[in-house]
């Protein structure tokens, strides 16, 4: 039986693959339809993870290393003279993305049925696309985590990319008087090129890994001692192949899970519809990359105390603690959680670079649930104060003003204000995920992001188990706990002025709750936010006992979390203070005009933490325009200097040459004898053209007089044997 | 005492060339097209004389069956061919083969 | 070699088929061609009787004269205005066809006279027509050509309704 | 001698006769054959001088008027005036027309009308000849016919006979489907062609068993006989008489005398196919004596039947009547006898009793195609009568 079901795992891809097919081909007229097709594609990708997520927890122990997980072959494509063997595979670890993945992504379909106004009048002329399109994500993510074989993980890896450029750039055809502000379709250009370099990086790793071992299966790249020849095999230097390829590698997840230095594209990926950002930043796209590290784990551990480790945990600290701060100074209700994605991302990365699998992993899945719920709470707020909008737009009272002579801006936190009472549910749901996300006692955050600081702590105190060194141990701790503070602090921020006080606009005040399919999705996602924690808690780890063996290779085991009371009672402190700090600046003296009191507080910091950093300023200076001067340059180089002379010479002889043929060859000799033909031709059909008359009964008679002479010429030549052939046909 | 089967295929072979002569010599479509009928009347001739003198002592009816199937081609034959001559009168006025030569150079 | 009233039937309906046949090629006005064509018909029915396959005999008159012959017959009234004598009814090679025509009856004759026939001993069956009726449809005998036939009726149908349609 | 037998025994009596003159068989046999020709034409030109009167008797009934009263008896001998009339008139033949045709229409309008009843049987062995293909051969004879009116219409050099000689080539041809059809599922049933052999055939008449294909038949016979009202090819108020109209006197006599004969002949061949012929609740066998009488009455029953739609019915539209036949009889004569072809493979255990559980299947089969039909014509009928074009019709009818 569980054999049945584990062959079916190639089915889960391609439900929302079929969904996409059909809404795209055949059901794009109907918005209903369309609707229904995406949710049963997700639906039965949903019964069916579930079932194998359930499947794989019970049979946990014949998936684990070294056979791994249960391999679906689907076909082989030969290669020369070895066979690149293409599959998909069921372990624990893909068991526990198929709880998360088809999950979370039924619940933002749902969502956006209602977020793009389905039934209304405003309804989005793309609907029926907006379907297709997430049900090509949701097939990418799928596909991605059921794939054992590093060819079809870059091909719905890729696929992602693909619809994350498409979703980002929805409303390709907005645009804004602003002309610094970026716009969907420039968004999702930068999103798409922007992975590309993560991607590039990644195909290289990829491509050294086939060229060394001659395989991209991962059960046959994490064979012991696949790995040991990695290990001790030397790219240069004292470089080992393992080393250089996990980096390389590393570098995809980087792009994919926005990790400084590509970091950049996240918060502009804003600018799709919310929906996709929960997909995006929630359930696939950015957990695609922090999977792939899971994924590839033994290859990063292969190497004792690599340098790989330390690449990883240094990122992943550093763009926690980086992403945390520019959060703190943003005001788009959207781009505050997509720093914080990128800062619990950090989290997550840091956390295998300091081997702390379980906890990353663990991790993963929480925040998918509550970074999901905050997004679509995020998304119900919008679209209340959108629709708030509307609604005073239609009835416009005389003392409202400012809305009039700069754009509306509904993703603005100076814009809401005292949301609660208005949208009761969302606001509850999302005070939930805020507890949740920022580490507060029972809630799902507190669990992983402690397990993760306590296992910081433990490489600090204890050492690590691959090598890693004490000190990075502390270094990580300490910035993931500041990070943790400005979690808190800015998600306290957020939470004080969206929906505490009184509304600052006329649009806040007029905001509508939203319909049913909006906030079921976010209650039932609260109800996960709450209670997924306790299935991780260091007594009873159920995601130890699911996962734990999988990065057991090369006789390594990985350590049980343990509970540590130091650790976990100075990151609730930590979480307690920045929740108290955003209370005392936003909470105990509501806002009431649209002016962050931080800014004069902390003068040019402030801006600097506006502006992020000044990365895309950066990277504009340093990438982006010697590119294109280096562009130019080609250009100039090519067209007039070398390229264009020497066409221009290839030209003018090819004319002199062509002249001189013309002259010497073609008139007497070619055109003679084509001249000669044609005349010849011409008298001959004159010639023949007597026969030809067209006439059926002329042809019958031609043939009637032959078939006369060939009788009689046949009667004289067997006329010796006349008698023979009497007997012949008589006999 | 019986016919001989050498009359049956004489008559024929005079029916068919009967018919072959009104091919040739006919310039009416219609009466080129009662040629063909003619000729195909011969071979059905031949075929039953045939059936008659030689199959029916083996017991087989391929003789009879072609027979059959001639006639229905020539039915289809005449079908075709009748509506031809109708279009063609209609669009030209004529039935005359040497006058519908509009493919010719 | 003794006459029998058969041979005398024989003669009188080969005879008639002839002269029929002759008509057809010979008269100037086609209503009376195609009447000949008839009484050609006619004659070779006789035949297929003599023969003992009435069973064709009457497919015979009921195709060729009841629909073919009246078929041609309809044409010819339709086009009739192409009766009148300035219409030249025989080609240029009507000589050329003659000669061909009588040489090539004259070659088979020869050869038809020349080769020792066998004769008809046997007796035809009682259930002849029944005994074809299945042959037609007995997948081991004419199944095939019989459907391929009935295929070829019906797309001549409706090829000749949309030939002959009027746009 | 057997007076109950009495025909077939007359027979066998004359031919010892003639054998006691010291004749070879031959040309006994030659002599009875000719004695049984000339009994069978004699018989079918009679047919004239019985019918005539009757249908206009009747007719005139049907009309609520006296009809012939002058010639007695009850003006039954008018058609013994008629043809003395006809046979003075004055023979007249178109200055331009072709003259052998003119006159070969109206001698080859009644061979073939006679050549019918070569194969009708009027009793037990009481036959002319029982070809094996019989209904073949009324079918191909009717071609003849068809010929013969179409070079009556061509030869007679007038508009109206020409016309006339299109709509027969329609017409006829058109019903001949039908009809063939129709005699196809005869011919499944009874499983012989011979005429003689369907009468034997007939447990129960085949109109109770197929009585879609009886119906057509009789529809389809009506118009190759050319009865009012699908008499297109003579109708008096559209092309005067047509191919008749330039025929006077003795010819039009023929043309007349083999209407009447074709119309016997085809009541015979209703009567024989779906009447069960001489059969007549096995009285045939008691008495064959008898049979000719019985085909007789039948067939008068049907001649009746033939007169009451003429008086009934009025004169159809011909692109109606020839649509009527491709349109609806050809399809559900189709499909009739893809239902005969289905029912006689029905497989019955008992041998005996296999014509009367296919019969039953038949019949209950041909109700059904029978209903659809009607509901199907209903509603077509309905649709028709919905149609713009017809109700402004109607409008200024009122």
């Amino acid at each position: 039986m569980t054999e049945f079901f584990f062959n079916l795992t190639w089915l889960i891809p391609l439900f929302p693959l079929a969904a996409f097919a059909l809404i795209v081909l055949w059901t794009n007229r109907n918005r209903l339809l369309s609707t229904w097709v995406a949710w049963i594609g997700i639906g039965l990708a949903w019964i069916l993870g579930w079932t194998l997520f359930f499947l794989s927890g019970r049979e946990a122990h014949s998936l684990t290393p070294p056979g791994g997980g249960h391999p679906v072959p689907l076909f082989s494509i030969p290669t020369g003279t070895t066979l690149l063997r293409l599959g998909f595979q069921v372990d624990t670890l893909t068991g526990l993305m198929l709880f998360m993945v088809p999950f979370v992504c039924l619940m933002i379909f749902i969502y956006s049925k209602g977020y793009m106004n389905y039934g209304r009048e405003d309804v989005d002329p793309r609907y029926s696309r907006f379907f297709a399109y997430i049900s090509l994500f949701a097939c990418g993510m799928l596909g991605l985590v059921v794939s054992d074989n590093f060819v079809t993980l870059l091909i719905f890896w890729e696929v992602m990319g693909l619809c994350s450029y498409l979703l980002i750039g929805f409303w390709f055809d907005k645009s804004y008087k602003d002309p610094k502000r970026i716009t969907p379709k420039q968004a999702g250009l930068k999103a798409f090129l922007t992975t590309r370099i993560g991607d590039a990086l990644m195909l290289a790793g990829m491509l050294l890994l086939y060229s060394q071992t001659g395989t991209l299966t991962f059960r046959e790249i994490f064979r012991e001692e696949t790995l040991h020849t990695l290990a001790t095999s030397y790219a240069w230097g004292q470089v080992p192949w393992a080393t250089l390829c996990a980096i390389l590698i590393f570098g995809g997840a980087v792009g994919k899970s926005a990790q400084f230095p590509l970091h950049v594209w996240l918060p502009d990926a804003m600018e799709g519809p919310t929906p996709v950002s929960a997909l995006i930043h929630a359930a696939t796209m950015v957990s695609a990359g922090v999977y792939l590290v899971a994924r590839t784990f033994p290859l990063f551990v292969a190497v004792e105390g690599g340098t790989q480790l330390a690449v990883v945990a240094f990122i992943g600290a550093f763009t926690a603690f980086l992403a945390s701060t520019i959060a703190v100074a943003q005001n788009d209700i959207k781009r505050v959680l997509a720093y914080s994605t990128i800062s619990q991302l950090g989290y997550m990365i840091a956390a295998l670079g300091l081997g702390a699998y379980v906890a990353a992993v663990f991790h993963l899945i929480t925040h998918a649930f509550f970074k999901a719920l905050l997004f679509l709470g995020s998304g119900s707020v919008i679209h209340g104060v959108e629709h708030g909008h509307h609604h005073t737009h239609h009835h416009p009272s005389e003392g409202e003003g400012h809305g009039d002579e700069r754009e509306f801006d509904a993703n603005d936190m100076m814009n809401m204000g005292g949301l609660l009472r208005r949208m009761p549910t969302t606001g509850w749901t999302f005070i939930i995920g805020a507890l949740a996300l920022t580490g507060i006692f029972p809630w799902a955050g507190f669990w992983s992001k402690d397990e993760i600081l306590a296992d910081a702590w433990r490489v600090f105190t204890h050492g690590g188990e691959f090598g890693v060194s004490m000190g990075w141990g502390f270094f990580v701790w300490l910035l993931l706990t500041a990070a943790a503070l400005l979690t808190a602090f800015y998600t306290g921020r957020q939470i004080f002025l969206t929906f505490a006080g009184r509304p600052r606009t006329e649009a806040a005040a007029h905001a509508p709750e939203s319909v049913p399919s909006m906030t079921w999705p976010l209650v039932i996602l609260a109800a996960f936010a709450t209670v997924l924690g306790l299935f991780g808690t260091p007594w009873a780890n159920r995601f130890y006992a699911l996962i734990g063996h999988q990065a057991e290779v090369m006789g390594r085991e990985i350590a049980h979390g343990e509970f540590n009371p130091t650790v976990a009672g100075i990151s609730t402190l930590v979480a307690l203070s920045g929740w108290l700090i955003a209370w005392l600046i936003y909470g105990r003296k509501p806002l009431l005009v649209p002016v962050d009191p931080l800014e004069k507080a902390l003068g040019p910091l402030y801006r600097w933490l506006k502006n992020k950093w000044y990365f895309d300023e950066l990277y504009m200076a340093l990438i982006i325009r010697p590119a294109i001067a280096l562009a130019r340059a080609c250009y100039t180089f090519d067209d007039k200097i070398v390229i264009d002379p020497i066409v221009d010479a290839v030209g003018r002889f090819g004319r002199w040459l062509s002249e001189w043929l013309k002259k010497a060859v073609d008139n007497p000799v070619v055109d003679g004898a084509v001249n000669g033909v044609g005349q010849v031709t011409a008298w001959l059909g004159e010639f023949m053209r007597a026969t030809q008359t067209g006439q059926v009964q002329n042809y019958l008679l031609v043939a009637a007089v032959t078939v006369l002479l060939l009788l009689a010429m046949f009667l004289i030549r067997t006329w010796g044997t006349w008698s023979v052939w009497l007997a012949f046909l008589t006999g | 005492m019986q016919v001989p089967l050498s009359w049956y295929l004489i008559v024929a072979a005079a029916l068919f060339c009967i018919g072959l002569y009104g091919v040739l010599s006919r310039r009416n479509a219609i009466a080129i097209l009662m040629g063909v009928e003619l000729m195909l009347n011969a071979v059905n001739v031949n075929l039953l004389a045939f059936w008659r003198y030689g199959e029916v002592a083996r017991g087989t009816l391929a003789g009879q069956v072609f027979a059959i199937i001639v006639i229905t081609v020539a039915a289809a034959e005449a079908a075709v061919g009748l509506a031809l001559v109708i279009a063609v009168y209609r669009a030209r006025r004529t039935v005359d083969v040497e006058e519908v030569e509009l493919m010719k150079l | 070699m003794t006459l029998s009233v058969s041979h005398v039937i024989f003669v009188v309906l080969s005879a008639t088929a002839l002269v029929g046949a002759l008509g057809v090629v010979l008269s100037r006005n086609l209503f009376r061609a195609a009447l000949f064509l008839v009484l050609s018909f006619v004659g070779v029915a006789g035949l297929y009787i003599l023969l003992e396959v009435e069973i064709l005999a009457m497919i015979q008159l009921l195709i060729y004269v009841g629909a073919i012959a009246i078929l041609i017959i309809f044409v010819i009234m339709v086009s009739r205005q192409l009766m009148s004598p300035q219409y030249r009814a025989w080609n240029q090679q009507r000589p050329g066809g003659a000669v061909v025509a009588v040489v090539l009856f004259a070659v088979l004759a020869f050869v038809l006279l020349s080769v020792t026939w066998p004769t008809a001993e046997a007796a035809v069956p009682q259930d002849a027509i029944a005994r074809l009726g299945r042959a037609l449809v007995a997948p081991d005998q004419f199944v095939l050509p019989f459907e391929v036939a009935s295929v070829l009726l019906l797309v001549a149908l409706v090829g000749a309704v949309v030939i002959a349609r009027e746009k | 001698m057997d007076i109950l037998n009495f025909w077939v025994e007359l027979g066998r009596v004359v031919g010892e006769w003639m054998a006691s003159w010291g004749l070879p068989p031959w040309a006994v046999n030659l002599i009875a054959d000719f004695i049984g020709v000339l009994i069978l034409v004699v018989f079918g030109v009679m047919a004239v001088i019985i019918f005539t009167p009757m249908e206009r008797k009747v007719i005139a009934r049907m009309q609520d008027r006296p009809g012939p009263n002058r010639v007695w008896p009850y003006g039954l001998l008018q058609a013994l005036a008629d043809a003395i009339k006809m046979l003075t008139k004055e023979d007249i033949i178109p200055s331009k027309a072709d003259r052998a045709l003119h006159m070969l229409a109206p001698i080859l309008v009644v061979i073939p009308a006679l050549l019918i009843y070569a194969v009708l049987p009027w009793g037990p062995r009481l036959i002319g000849q029982d070809l094996n293909v019989g209904v073949l051969y009324v079918v191909a004879i009717g071609a003849i016919h068809i010929l013969a009116v179409v070079i009556a219409g061509w030869g007679s050099d007038n508009k109206y006979a020409l016309l006339s000689a299109f709509r027969t080539v329609n017409q006829l041809l058109a019903y001949e489907v039908p009809m063939v059809l129709s005699i196809l599922a005869v011919v499944l049933l009874a499983r012989t062609m011979s005429t003689q052999g369907i009468v034997e055939a007939q447990s129960v008449p085949y109109l109770i068993v197929t009585p879609i294909a009886g119906l057509i038949y009789l529809v389809c016979a009506m118009a190759e006989a050319n009865r009012s009202p699908v008499d297109l090819l003579e109708a008096d108020s559209e092309m005067v008489a047509g191919y008749m109209v330039e025929y006077s006197g003795m010819k039009f006599a023929m043309f007349f005398i083999a209407e009447y004969v074709n119309m016997f002949a085809v009541a015979i061949l209703v009567s024989t196919l779906f009447l069960g012929g001489w059969k007549f609740f096995g009285l045939e066998d008691v008495a064959p004596v008898l049979a000719p009488l019985i085909v007789f009455g039948k067939s008068v029953l049907v001649i009746f039947c033939m007169l009451w739609f003429r008086a009934t019915f009025p004169r159809l539209r011909f692109d109606h009547l020839v649509g009527f036949s491709w349109k609806f009889l050809v399809p559900l004569s189709l499909i009739n006898l893809l239902l005969v072809a289905l029912v006689v493979k029905i497989p019955v255990a008992d041998s005996r009793l296999a014509p009367w559980v296919q019969g039953g299947a038949m019949l209950l089969a041909s109700l059904v195609v029978m209903a659809a039909t009607a509901l199907l014509l209903n509603r077509a009928a309905r649709r028709l009568k919905d149609a713009p074009a017809l109700k402004r019709i109607v409008a200024v009818e009122r």
